[in-house]
């Protein structure tokens, strides 16, 4: 029966049950990744977020987090320009981490 | 008496290699492309074959290249391989002379001590022969002993690293190591049995005492000898003796104008089994040198290659930077190897959603591309600015407020489709802009302008440029009492073989110093956009010594023409850092 | 001339240090501490940031400087100080009087009190810890279980607990808990290397020369996670576990995580007792209730009386390099005082 | 749990509760909702308890309802609660008793702000004179009969027939108590045990036996809010956080829950069955539900009062489950007859949820 309204999905990341097992490999496979402070730098600097709002930064975060589903296609914007790995104030091989999530995210199957 | 069994198993191993050489030979040729075929047939009979003989003779029997960069590691290679050749060809001269009439099979002259037991007696010249041949043994056991000892201290050959091999490696390795010292002890107990000798063989063979000078010593020996050259015959085509015969017909290839290009499998093939695992191209490399990283370097890479093992990491962590394949010996093109494993293991869509929004409503004479890392290296752009203006040309700058990337990052991490949206994008800009000239500050958009657009219109590096302008005075200079060097950038450098144009530039504003790590032994700055599994710890730890070697105190500036090379080298460095168009900048008068 | 007396209210390491200046320097120093023992709230500090270094390495190297020349009175208050020209009249809790020529207030502060942050659960759900306790079980060579004697595989560190916060009175900065934080998650990953630390700030104020560095060890060598949001409440779940909840400010949404043990990283407050000092003699106290110095730039341990003077944490929330630093120079503000030298006759209009 | 930590706070937030003469107020929605709350409520203080109540159908609503929907300015909402005074006033009595969460929460930021701005009080004073002539004094005490019940907690224990327990188990019930929002949490210091660890309702519980359980989202919204409520669209989220609550407090497997706020029950109740008719979810035994209660309607059954007569067959979820449980003698067959013993309909058949009859 339809009582005109439907029971809202909760907006709240649930730390406990979202996946985070591509954040864990990540950690492990570029230890720099651990490094980011969400400074947005990279973001900034990056010439696909003229184009396509691509964000590094909110990538990071959100695979931390574990909701990698909201990232599925975000990736295939870059340009591997390198601007970001000289911004980077703390180090991270984003390029590196880059062709890595896109491989794992099979964006494009590096 | 002129056979005995123990000759079979160097019978064996020969003919099986002679009969896999011929049939891999023919394998390639047919493999070949059609164009290919046809510059081998009408190249055959040229002068090029001549060339290719000499080049064969001199690379491959007196590994000249090798003996300039590492002179005992030169003499190594040379004692063993023609003084090898040597033995074979004299010892075949002197079993003719001495048996010119009858059937002389292939395995006479290599066992001749052992079936020519008295010519000595008959031919006046014979002492001559045998104290020939004995010398030639001794250099060539002397090239032994050193290989062995490189295996032992590589330090010696002032190697920092020698390659680490596999069991497939070790046999050909042992049984080769084996065949001369096999060869000397056997003849040496021939010499003492039937006083056949050279001043060494009989002088070893007199040491033996007369108990140890039997028939059955010396045939132990005889088998040994045979045994040995037999393993090494068979274990060659998976070993990386390979390259003996591979190389001699990579010279050939190359000399009739055949080259390495995506489709050619056939000559990636003798390229991968050309590679003699010297070892050259580890030192030579700064991943090796300064980061300590002794796993992805050309030698480890082609080997995995040639198993069909496409090594992520060996294929990704590279820079790039050329320097081991214009110092490899065997001049195998590794950055294309490296290239084309990077387009294999990378599979990408292209861009599946973007659109770029790139409207180019301005014409003009020059298109200016400065390129992403410009941006980050403002000072270039302003100096740019005013030069254009000093010399009051018609310009537009393409990518001054939302360009996109030149494609070339992509292309070298292998996403070959991405790279050639990105390339048509900006191409179908850069023609709206009506420019006939396109002038870019990044080496690396000049390489991928060049090789990948197929522009209609001339794509120079902005060195070029400003050495054209000084030259044809359309920009008034006054030179500046400094000293500097200059740092090749490896894109514009090895990449592009642009070496000239700066120097000429520079030295027309500066006093410009020489330095050794210059030219095609220039350095990486570290952070080429090939490199993508180095930290930046390691980057940095490249760029450091970089600034070392290039020993950059006595100087004033050091000048480059790269952004990134900029980039990384302020970083570290106290001396100041400049662009040639910032130089420039400085020198124009009003 | 007879010697010099001064008084010195508070054996903490701030007193300890001025009073051994001051004795070297040749006056006489009675030194008053209401505990048995002097060294004060680092008795309880195990190991030092950024250093690592025990803080009873500390202590020993300052009480080296307590000579027979100091007059140390432990188990022992100030009853009453009064002012008559230049000198005090100052009578102890055991009956001693003394007639000093300067008193120095180095009475240092209180830990914020978790339990009046009600919403924070501490003192009523058990696996809530505070940044002391935490101390406590390590300078106790304890191991740190749950209640539930379970070893901890999930532990959260909320910073900025009495600190900053309009709601509990506090607006300042503790200084302290940012790294002291990441000091102790560190030390608990050298103990638990399988455990998942998360700490919840605000800001991260790593000011300290080394500070930063051992915030980018934690993330780098530790994998220690910082998530920028503040906690709003915890809960106990039923099997014990704190349920945690605050907005994860980089993606813009609340998150929720199970943690064994909550360390809420107390700051620090002007201590209660002073202000019965500071009624004594009329002592002016600052916005934030710590002792108001002179000047913000100048006169840091010179108070509104002359002749009465401050160092350590009495006046504002203090590292422990910061209150030895703060202790030397309040010494010789003290000594250029009493010797009248021409170094103290200088004068600044006082910063509004 | 440490019970010694709660008490400390306890202790620092007790109000004053008036022993006697209590001015009470109904609550608009209450008395639709749960109409035998408020009678009971009554009934209560004047038998059981034998203390002096007066109710006036003169008072108006106290505009809670529209005032949280953003629709009544706050003058509009002062001036009418000026009047609600007034009325008191006229009545001779000083201790305000409103029966609804809201409205109390209304009534206490009313009283705060003139408390705090005099000019404003004045300034309502006048208006209410202007529009009515009326004159008002400011209640000695405003409390909620929540209050009240908690101040006589022990006294309603004395007199009780049954208790909170599981006669057969001897155990006692396990409580889910849910506090109104505007209970405590806008003035942690009007409520007994303030905002974040109120004792109002624990206080009842334990003392008529019961076990209270403090679960994970005890503090979370019924999900009532009003806008959410109001407007038929945005149920959906009043749905979800009651949703929340149940998932929360399911691990502990609460016999009933307690309220003492006019939403929260219905809204705890009804959302049980929209919930199982959407999403097939139940709570409770054997799909049985969650009954919940107000705290009069408790303290009737406790007292002994025929469930019937107290309403309880208006809920959602069926007590009488409950009720075998607690030993309490009732009749099924006249569950479904109202006060005049006419038959008043029954709830249709659900598809998850349990109905005994």
């Amino acid at each position: 029966m339809s009582f005109g309204f439907n029971i809202l999905k909760d907006r709240q990341i649930d730390f406990d049950t979202n996946d985070l097992s591509l954040a864990r490999f990540l950690s492990l496979y570029e230890p720099s990744f651990r490094l980011c402070i969400s400074c947005g730098g990279c973001t900034a600097t990056c010439i696909a977020n003229h184009h396509s709002g691509l964000s590094l930064r909110k990538i990071f975060i959100l695979i931390n987090r574990g909701i990698t589903a909201d990232i599925k296609h975000e990736l295939d914007n870059c340009m591997l320009c390198g601007k970001c790995v000289i911004a980077c104030p703390r180090g991270v091989n984003t390029r590196g981490l880059i062709l890595k999530i896109s491989e794992l995210t099979k964006n494009s199957e590096i | 008496m002129t056979f005995h069994p123990f000759v079979l198993p160097f019978i064996a191993g020969l003919s099986f290699i002679i009969i896999y050489f011929f049939y891999k030979t023919y394998h390639w040729i047919s493999g070949l492309s059609d164009s290919d075929k046809k510059k081998l047939r009408n190249s055959i009979f040229t002068q090029k074959t001549y060339y290719a003989a000499k080049e064969v003779f001199l690379e491959s029997l007196l590994h000249r290249k090798i003996f300039r960069i590492n002179p005992l590691l030169g003499y190594m290679h040379a004692s063993l391989a023609f003084g090898w050749f040597l033995l074979i060809v004299i010892g075949n001269l002197e079993s003719r002379l001495y048996h010119p009439s009858d059937f002389n099979p292939p395995y006479y002259p290599i066992f001749l001590g052992f079936f020519d037991t008295d010519s000595h007696h008959t031919y006046w010249y014979a002492p001559i022969f045998k104290f020939i041949m004995n010398l030639l043994l001794i250099i060539v056991l002397s090239g032994v002993l050193l290989a062995l000892l490189k295996r032992l201290y590589a330090g010696l050959f002032k190697m920092k690293k020698t390659t680490h091999l596999k069991m497939a490696d070790k046999i050909p390795l042992y049984s080769l190591w084996l065949i001369f010292p096999a060869r000397l002890m056997a003849e040496s107990v021939a010499a003492a049995i039937y006083q056949n000798g050279g001043f060494l063989t009989t002088s070893i063979g007199k040491l033996l005492s007369t108990s140890l000078a039997t028939e059955s010593f010396m045939l132990t020996f005889y088998w040994l000898y045979s045994i040995a050259l037999g393993i090494f015959f068979c274990s060659l085509p998976w070993s990386r003796y390979m390259h003996i015969p591979s190389e001699v017909v990579l010279i050939f290839f190359r000399n009739y104008g055949i080259h390495n290009t995506e489709n050619n499998k056939e000559l990636q093939e003798v390229e991968l089994l050309s590679c003699s695992r010297c070892g050259i191209c580890i030192d030579t490399c700064q991943i090796m040198t300064s980061a300590k990283v002794n796993s992805i370097q050309a030698v480890y890479f082609l080997k995995s290659l040639r198993e069909k093992d496409y090594d992520r990491n060996k294929a990704f962590n590279c820079l790039m930077c050329g320097r081991c394949e214009k110092i490899c010996p065997v001049g195998i093109s590794i950055n294309m190897h490296r290239q084309q494993s990077r387009n294999h293991i990378s599979n990408d869509k292209g861009f599946l959603e973007t659109a770029w929004h790139l409207t180019q409503k301005k014409k003009a004479k020059i298109a200016y591309f400065s390129g992403c890392m410009t941006r980050l290296t403002p000072s270039v752009i302003v100096a740019m600015k005013k030069i254009f203006s000093a010399a009051n040309e018609n310009w537009i700058f393409l990518d001054e407020n939302n360009g996109i990337c030149c494609g070339r990052p992509t292309k070298l991490a292998g996403l070959t489709k991405k790279a050639s949206e990105l390339a048509e994008a900006n191409k179908s800009m850069i023609h709206e802009s009506g420019a006939d000239l396109l002038i870019s500050s990044c080496p690396i958009c000049v390489k991928t302008f060049t090789e990948d657009y197929h522009l209609n219109i001339p794509v120079f590096h902005h060195s070029v440029y400003l050495n054209n302008l000084i030259k044809a005075k359309k920009i008034n200079v006054q030179k500046i009492p400094i000293q500097a060097i200059y740092h090749d950038p490896c894109e514009l450098g090895r990449g592009l073989h642009i070496y000239d144009e700066p120097r000429q530039l520079l030295s027309s504003l500066l006093n410009l110093k020489t330095i050794h790590y210059s030219a095609e032994n220039a350095l990486c700055c570290g952070n080429s956009v090939a490199g993508f599994h180095l930290s930046s710890q390691e980057k940095d730890m490249i760029t450091k010594d970089a600034l070392i070697k290039m020993n950059t105190k006595d100087c004033d500036i050091i000048a480059t023409a790269c952004p990134m090379c900029k980039k990384s080298f302020v970083k570290f460095e106290q001396t100041k850092v400049k662009d040639l168009a910032e130089i420039l900048e400085m020198a124009i008068t009003k | 001339m007879n010697k010099k007396v001064v008084v010195v209210v508070g054996g903490g390491i701030a007193g300890i240090e001025a009073s051994a200046f001051l004795s070297y320097m040749g006056f006489e120093v009675v030194l008053v501490e209401k505990e048995n023992t002097l060294g004060g709230h680092v008795l309880n500090w195990e190991k030092l940031f950024p250093t690592m270094r025990y803080g009873s390495e500390v202590l020993d190297f300052l009480l080296q400087g307590i000579s027979p020349k100091v007059n140390v009175y432990t188990c022992c208050e100030v009853n009453s100080i009064s002012k008559k020209e230049h000198q005090f009249f100052v009578e102890l809790s055991n009956g001693e009087n003394f007639i000093s020529d300067a008193v120095l207030v180095t009475t240092g502060y209180d830990l914020f009190d978790a339990r009046i942050k009600e919403e924070y659960g501490y003192g009523i759900y058990e696996n809530v810890f505070t940044s002391a306790d935490l101390e406590m079980i390590f300078t106790a060579k304890k191991t740190l279980l749950t209640k539930q004697n379970k070893v901890p595989l999930k532990i959260g560190f909320v910073h900025c607990v009495g600190s900053r916060d309009e709601k509990v009175g506090n607006v300042y900065c503790s200084k302290v808990c940012c790294v002291t934080a990441v000091k102790q998650s560190i030390e608990i990953k050298q103990i638990y290397p399988d455990s998942e630390i998360y700490c919840f700030y605000m800001d991260l104020r790593m000011y300290g020369m080394h500070f930063e560095h051992l915030y980018k060890e934690a993330q780098e060598k530790y994998g220690v996670h910082f998530i920028r949001g503040r906690l709003s409440e915890c809960f106990e779940n039923v099997d014990k576990s704190i349920l945690v909840k605050v907005e994860d400010t980089l993606t813009g949404r609340p998150l929720k995580m199970n943690v064994d043990i909550l360390v809420l990283m107390v700051g620090f407050v002007p201590r209660k007792s002073t202000k019965k000092i500071a009624d004594l003699i009329g002592l002016e106290n600052g916005r934030n209730g710590f002792f108001k110095t002179k000047d913000q730039h100048t006169l840091t341990n010179v108070s509104n009386i002359p002749g009465v003077f401050f160092a350590g944490c009495c006046t504002s929330p203090k590292t422990i390099t910061n209150t030895i630093t703060d202790a030397r120079a309040a010494a010789s503000t003290i000594a250029s005082y009493l010797l009248h030298h021409e170094i103290d006759k200088r004068t600044i209009n006082l910063a509004p | 749990m440490l019970e010694e930590g709660k008490k400390r706070i306890w202790a620092e937030y007790q109000k004053a509760v008036p022993d006697n003469n209590y001015y009470f107020v109904r609550s608009c929605i209450r008395q639709t909702f749960f109409p035998g709350s408020e009678q009971a409520f009554i009934r209560i203080i004047r038998n059981e308890l034998g203390k002096d109540i007066y109710e006036t159908p003169y008072h108006t609503t106290c505009t809670g309802i529209g005032y949280h929907s953003d629709i009544i300015p706050f003058e509009t909402t002062m001036t009418v609660v000026a009047r609600q005074f007034a009325l008191m006033t006229e009545a001779g009595y000083s201790n305000y008793i409103p029966s609804c969460i809201t409205s109390f929460g209304l009534y206490t930021e009313v009283l705060e702000t003139w408390h705090h701005f005099p000019e404003i009080e004045a300034h309502i004073r006048e208006n209410l004179w202007k529009a009515t002539k009326r004159e008002f004094k400011i209640p000695d005490n405003l409390s909620h009969p929540s209050d009240i019940f908690y101040h006589f907690r022990k006294n309603i224990a004395e007199k009780a027939k049954y208790s909170l327990v599981d006669i057969e188990s001897g155990q006692p019930l396990n409580v889910v108590e849910h506090i109104g929002c505007h209970y405590s949490k806008m003035f942690p210091g009007k409520g007994i045990g303030g905002a974040e660890y109120p004792c109002v309702l624990i206080g009842m519980i334990e003392a008529w036996g019961g076990n209270a359980i403090d679960y994970p989202e005890r503090r979370h919204c019924c999900g009532f809010g009003f806008r959410q409520y109001i407007v038929q669209s945005n149920r959906g989220y009043s749905v979800s956080c009651s949703r929340k609550k149940f998932e929360s407090m399911k691990p502990y497997q609460p016999d009933l829950i307690l309220t003492n706020c006019p939403g929260c029950p219905m809204f705890l109740d009804r959302w049980q069955y929209v919930i199982s008719e959407i999403e097939g979810k139940t709570y409770g035994k054997n799909n049985q539900g969650i009954p919940v209660f107000t705290y009069e309607e408790l303290a009737g059954l406790i007292l002994g009062y025929d469930p019937w007569e107290l309403g309880l067959q208006l809920h959602q979820i069926d007590c009488e489950p409950l009720l075998k449980k607690m030993g309490i003698k009732y009749n099924p067959s006249e569950k479904y007859l109202g006060y005049n013993r006419e038959y008043i309909g029954k709830p249709e058949i659900t598809k998850n949820l349990f109905h005994c009859c």
